[in-house]
């Protein structure tokens, strides 16, 4: 029993780890903020969810387990939220959320346009 | 060792976001790296072993300081101009001091050497008395509260005096109307944004209750009034994000935070003297009660209170002294 | 090994040395403010450096745990109470800019000095 | 010791896309993407802090991670009023 939950977690917290991963490389990778903000809070949520109820199999029934429950809950709510505020920031300021294909992998130098807006 | 590599992958990203910061010239840019640098810190001192200190970097660096440095940049301008150049002897000499001080620090005792001096003095015997003296588990909680109670004091001057020049810096010569979070007739606050005012408005109570939590149960996890103050405080800053200024200072009016001001700083005085009337010394809570233990207990959460007390009521007023000014 | 030992203090040095050059070679009076805010976090990690025991926790105190090494508490307390300072005393100082701004109508210390030398 | 082996291998994940998110606040290009980056850096370090209590043995502290979960999109919020007050600022001046 012990050892089928300590696989289960275990399990649970390498895929939560590589979604971790996948949404750091998605945010530096893809072409402009908002592609970015997609994959950043996308993986966010499903890997905040995985990692913390890895570490809820592991901490078993206890205060602990109730603390990581509020956490996931906190998370699971002002994450979506606070993508919601970065995107609509970028979106009052005038920023196309178009992206023509072309900008892609001229992600360092592309649109210094939505910095120069703000001066 | 695992805890040495953490350490130093954080430390780098550390020195890398300061040179991030200095080196930017727009300064909102500068505002957003310097809470990265924050929440850096804060994980450090996790790592080091003082999660007290993490929490209160934590409750500090995550909301106040970029709400307040936003409030001001909404003031003031948002780019810089570009430094001239010819900084290079500053550079120079800034070089030789860091590579001075380098140099200097292989006399210091490694990290961790439970040999080093800093372990040998009062430390051993504030570990030991706690637990007989006071009867409360959080070491730092006791040192702060009692053993170390008049440092307290003067440092709860300190935030009372800076709010006082904050309010009297800010509200000179002009009306109270306009600015970044100001009440302004066409839109309060966020409330055309139906989705943070939803969860904002789900928040705040829960913020307010884990500043609460975080109050009263410093003496036996982390935590404590500096924390709290301050997280309480990032709760009704939030509720005036949300609903705009003016309903927050519905809420809570500017005569009851300086009230809570003043207050705090009173309620801890109040306590070193109630406990010179009973024939002790000031800051003594042993006298307060019949059994000395119970005493300093009791003293502790009195300070603690006029700690947290204080330290919200003047987060609040500088975050209003700041929204409440007029763009010109 | 021996030498990352020290990491710590050579980081406390460099962080320092950053915001000092800040403080002094920037014009810009926020920018100023944020370099002494570096400046500031850099003596309160080196604080807590000294803190640190090997093997030890944070120290509170774990009830039925026998010869439990905790870390230094008095570096602690005065640091928890210098953030809080340190971020009253930051607000006090953006409250002078934003008065300097109104007055001069700018936030560059040789416009300000300019400015002095001409009225 | 497989506990902390599974600790150590998430932990380790969460701190390279600290620093991948790092390199995006570095690189920017955008206001924007410092914001996202200061996100993402924010919910990392609660996961990494929650990771790290349990692999001290100190789950006590889990209180650290939950301050930051709950305060650490205030911050974002004032972002987006700072915005949003500019854009009506700017909207303003155009007006007149």
């Amino acid at each position: 029993m012990e050892l089928t939950l300590d696989i289960l977690s275990f399990v649970l917290m390498t895929t939560g780890g590589a979604f971790v991963l996948i949404g750091g490389i998605g945010a530096l990778r893809l072409p402009n903020v908002y592609t970015r903000l997609h994959a950043a809070s996308l993986t966010d949520t499903m890997a905040s969810i995985l990692i913390i109820a890895g570490i809820m199999l592991q901490a078993g029934f206890s205060l602990a387990a109730i603390k990581l429950l509020a956490i996931l809950i906190f998370l699971l709510l002002t994450g979506p939220t606070a993508s919601y505020a970065i995107a609509n920031a970028a979106l009052l300021s005038g920023l196309d959320p178009q992206c023509d294909g072309s900008t892609v992998g001229a992600a360092d130098g592309d649109d210094e346009s939505g910095e120069e807006l703000r001066s | 060792m695992i805890e040495v590599v953490f350490g130093v992958f954080l430390l780098t990203l550390l020195v890398i976001t300061a040179v991030a910061v200095v080196r930017t010239e727009n300064l909102f840019v500068a505002v957003m790296l310097m809470s990265i640098f924050s929440l850096l810190m804060a994980a450090n001192f996790f790592i080091l072993d003082a999660a007290d200190v993490a929490l209160t970097e934590a409750a500090i660096g995550a909301g106040i300081t970029t709400v307040i440095f936003l409030g001001a940049l909404a003031l003031t301008a948002q780019r810089e101009k570009r430094s001239p150049n010819g900084r290079f002897a500053t550079l120079g000499v800034i070089s030789v001091l860091a590579a001075l001080m380098i140099w200097a620090t292989f006399d210091k005792p490694r990290l961790g050497d439970p040999d080093a001096p800093v372990h040998q003095h009062v430390a051993p015997w504030y570990l030991e008395q706690t637990p007989e003296l006071m009867g409360i588990p959080n070491v730092v909680t006791a040192v702060l509260g009692s053993f170390r109670g008049y440092d307290t004091l003067g440092e709860v001057f300190v935030v009372f005096a800076a709010c006082i020049g904050v309010l009297f810096v800010l509200s000179a010569g002009q009306g109270l109307d306009r600015g970044l979070f100001a009440p302004d007739p066409e839109s309060e606050g966020l409330r055309h944004h139906l989705i943070p005012k939803v969860v904002g408005r789900l928040l705040v109570p829960f913020i307010v209750l884990f500043g609460l939590y975080v109050q009263f149960h410093g003496e036996y996890g982390p935590g404590g009034g500096f924390q709290a103050g301050a997280i309480i405080a990032t709760g009704v800053i939030l509720y005036a994000l949300l609903e705009g200024e003016a309903s927050a200072l519905n809420a809570l009016p500017r005569s009851v935070l300086l009230g809570m001001v003043v207050g705090g700083a009173l309620l801890y005085t109040g306590v070193g003297v109630a406990g010179m009337l009973l024939g002790g010394n000031f800051l003594d809570y042993s006298v307060l009660m019949s059994d000395p233990v119970i005493g300093q207990q009791v003293g502790i959460v009195l300070i603690e209170a006029g700690v947290g007390i204080t330290v919200c009521g003047s987060l609040l007023s500088i975050f209003h002294a700041f929204a409440a000014r007029e763009a010109r | 090994m021996e030498l990352l030992g020290y990491f710590n203090y050579w980081v406390f040095a460099i962080v320092f040395a950053i915001g000092l050059y800040a403080v002094i070679a920037k014009l810009n009076l926020i920018k100023k403010l944020l370099g002494l805010a570096i400046f500031q976090s850099a003596v309160f990690l080196m604080y807590i450096t000294m803190d640190k025991v090997e093997g030890g926790t944070a120290p509170i105190i774990q009830k039925g745990i026998e010869g439990q090494l905790y870390s230094n508490p008095l570096p602690q307390v005065l640091i928890l109470t210098a953030i809080v300072v340190g971020v009253s005393m930051t607000a006090m100082g953006l409250a002078i800019v934003v008065r300097i701004k109104e007055a001069y109508g700018t936030i560059e210390e040789d416009e300000i000095l300019d400015s002095d030398h001409t009225a | 010791m497989l506990d902390n082996a599974i600790y150590l291998v998430v932990s380790i994940a969460i701190l390279v896309t600290m620093g991948l998110a790092m390199a995006r606040a570095i690189l920017g290009p955008t206001v924007y993407d410092r914001v996202l980056a200061a996100n993402v850096f924010g919910t990392k370090t609660v996961l990494l802090l929650s990771v790290i209590a349990f692999l001290y043995g100190r789950p006590d502290f889990l209180d650290l991670a939950l301050t930051y979960a709950l305060i650490n999109f205030v911050g974002i919020l004032a972002v987006l009023q700072f915005f949003q007050s500019r854009s009506r600022t700017e909207a303003k001046e155009a007006k007149d």
